[in-house]
Order: structure tokens, then C-alpha cells, then sequence
């Protein structure tokens, strides 16, 4: 399941509504990000996080499918958020839960490396220079290569 | 067709999207950029680098080669910097 | 920083408490693990955790120090429960708080392997067939051994 | 010395704990646990097999050579199953 919403979320609610009524599941796992106040060398204020409305949808909903294909998933679920964000504020949720705690650890973080690369989110930095577009990084490219089926590869 | 434009594109186009008539003998995403790219100089500095260019068509990620038809929704924009 | 106890906890309050009044933490790992109704064969009715006080804790917190000696962590958080528990309740939370993801990944993944096979719990399970003590599962020390260091390994 | 058991060693044991006296030669974890197996049957049935047995000595786990001094607090059980 992907949410794409403007307001926060309370990561020990969507971990409990993920298991509610389930009694066959080992465990979850979950990745929070936050708004750092450190990007590079400059202090942020704050961030604005735009979307592609539609698109980002869509993305993320191919993303958490391409997750339940490749692990054996009871639940899992996306939450990306837009808009005006601060320092410490939660932008994203990922939480997967499964039988098995290897399969739950390495869904969320597929899901997370491949949104950071797949998800159509920009973030506008407010720094002491000004407002600024954050550049993606390299590392979050080689990231998401991790997950990248090899063709030659048994599966 | 419609064209949109998000991040440093949008800002550096000057407008969020564009009502396009497909020119003449335009058929894939490379031959639109360049018919954009001769608008005006801010559609050439934001569009000139296609390294930096990501293409989505009818919110499916595409390539430079993608055949367009006039009905598409295409989207320009920076590589993504969400999560 | 690590507890046990016998009362549930509740992981968002947890997650959000480790991040608290913190601008440099750009992501909280959770491994939340629950009671499952089915190991190997037979239903779960309860089962009841015994653990060893005064040990558990100093082996907790000894995997607790390991994780931060070896990732560079901005918090974390084992919380693990004892005594009885039906199918759904949480039993453990391990939580690592990181300005990298890859980090409180690993350090999480870490966490929750090396006090499968390190910290002193014991499980009693309720089946059909009477009351019956939980084996040690070969797999947990497999998982556990991933994180053994080659001493010929370059650090 | 004290010597505390869990788990299923303290069902097939018995009790929980027992105080000893280290006796006459006896001087590490192994001698230990040879001399709790002559105590009786349920001793003998728990402690045969040390393949299935953990070792604590004042909290921390160590190895059936381990030597003992008669103040140490010594644990016995099976491989842990927490988590």
C-alpha cells in the first residue's frame, strides 16, 4: 500500500494497522526518514518537497509491487510526504512485514533505495544562500544498483 | 500536447507546463526537446544538459528515443531527490 | 540504551523518542517482532518468555555497545519483553537511529541476529501437544555468524 | 557456589538453583558439570549431551574450561531462543 500525503503520519500506528488481526507475522521492519539540518556544508531552515501528482502515485505503487514480488511480504506499505517540511520533521515511511525477518530487512530497503532513485519528489533546500534544488546524489544511484536483477543471475 | 516541467526545469523555464503543437516532423522525445529548446533561452539552459534531463510519458519513465503520440503527457524534470 | 521488561511498548513513541530535539538523524531503522501462531508445525496457543536477570540485560547492552562501537550511530534502542505473550503481541524492538540509512540498516539487522542467538531468553510454547520449549533454530546462527569478524578482514 | 539452571535443564533438573561446594578437585565448568550428574537422574539426563548446554559464569558466557572460584555465580542452560 503508498500514501502520498502533505500531512505527518505516526510510524507506531501504520506498524500496528500493518499487523492488525494477523497472528503470521514474525516481524516488521521499518525505515523513518527525517528532515536533516545538514546537507553538505550548509544549515537548513527548511525544505519543500514537490511531487508530480499522479506520476509519484504510480511510481511508488510499481515500486511496492516490484517489493511483493521479490520477497515473500504479508504487508507492506509506503508513505511519502510533500510540501513544507522541517528540520526533524518525518518525510517518509516504509514498513514491510513478513514471516521472516531477512525478507522484511531487505524489502524496506529495496523499497527505500529504489524510491530515492524512482520517486518523483524534488526537495527545495532553504539555506543561508538561499533557496536551493538539492542534487541527487551518486551514492543513491549506486544504492539502488544493489537491486538490479542481473540478467545472467539465477533467481 | 501537454508538457510539464518540475524542479530547477520548472524554474528555469519560467512556467510549470506548456500546450504544445507537435511540429511537423517531430516524432520522439529527443526532436521535442530540441523544438523546446528553441522557445526562448531559459527552455535552452534548463534543457540543454540531457544528462540532467529525466523524461516520464503518461507517468511512465522513458527514454530519449520514446515515439510520441499528440495525446501524451510528457514530463521533464531533474533526476529525483526524494525519500 | 536497552530494557526488558514484561509491559508492551509502543514503537512509535519509541522511535520518536530516540530522534527528539535531533536535526542530524536522517533515518530510524525498526525491527519490531511479534508473536507468531505457527513454529514449525504446531498451532501457538501463548508462549511464555523466560529470561535470566541481572545476564540479560549485561548481555543486551554488551550487543548494544558492539552495534555503536561498529556503525555510527545517533541512537539506539533494544526493547525486549518476557513473560507470557499471545500470537500478534510485540516481544522485541530493536531501533537504530543514523545520519546514514545503510548504517542503522546494518546496525539493526546486527541487533536483532546477535541477541537471537546471544541474549538470555528462552521460549515455552503452548501447542496442542502440551507445553513445549522452543529449539534453537540453526538458521539464527547462521544469520548470526554473517556478522562474525574474519581476523584477517580488513576493518 | 551458586549454580542456577533455565529453561529446560530446570524442568529436568528440578529446582532453579542449587548452592554447592565446590568439591575436592574439581576446578572448572566441566568438573562442575560432571559432578552436578552424579546427584541424581534428572541431573544426568540434562547435563549428558554439552552440546545443548550454555555456560554463564558471573553473567558472562564462557567455555567448559572455564575455572571456577567458589564465589562465582554459575549458570546452566540451553541455547537461547529470544528474539
Amino acid at each position: 500500500m503508498i500514501r502520498v500525503q502533505r500531512e505527518d503520519f505516526d510510524p507506531g500506528r501504520e506498524i500496528a494497522r500493518l499487523t492488525e488481526g494477523r497472528r503470521d507475522i514474525g516481524g516488521v521492519v521499518s525505515f523513518v526518514g527525517l528532515v536533516r539540518d545538514m546537507a553538505g556544508d550548509a544549515k537548513i531552515g527548511a525544505m519543500t518537497l514537490e511531487h508530480y501528482p499522479g506520476m509519484t502515485e504510480k511510481q511508488l505503487a510499481a515500486i511496492d509491487a516490484e517489493a511483493n514480488r521479490r520477497w515473500p511480504l504479508a504487508a507492506s506499505l509506503v508513505i511519502h510526504r510533500y510540501g513544507r517540511l522541517e528540520p526533524g520533521d518525518r518525510i517518509v515511511l516504509v514498513a514491510t512485514a513478513s514471516p521472516h525477518r531477512d525478507a522484511a530487512f531487505d524489502a524496506s530497503r529495496f523499497l527505500i533505495d529504489w524510491l530515492k532513485t524512482r520517486a518523483p519528489f524534488w526537495k527545495l533546500e532553504e539555506t543561508p544562500r538561499g533557496a536551493e534544488w538539492v542534487e541527487a546524489k551518486a551514492s543513491d544511484d549506486i544504492a539502488a544498483a544493489r537491486w538490479r536483477k542481473k540478467p545472467d543471475a539465477a533467481e | 500536447m501537454k508538457v510539464l516541467y518540475f524542479a530547477w526545469l520548472r524554474t528555469r523555464i519560467g512556467k510549470p507546463e506548456d500546450a504544445i503543437e507537435l511540429p511537423k516532423g517531430v516524432g520522439d522525445v529527443r526532436g521535442l526537446i530540441d523544438h523546446l529548446r528553441g522557445l526562448g533561452p531559459g527552455y535552452d539552459q534548463a534543457l540543454k544538459d540531457l544528462k540532467t534531463v529525466r523524461v516520464a510519458v503518461n507517468h511512465e519513465y522513458v527514454g530519449f528515443d520514446h515515439r510520441l503520440k499528440p495525446t501524451d503527457e510528457v514530463a521533464l524534470f531533474p533526476p529525483v531527490t526524494g525519500g
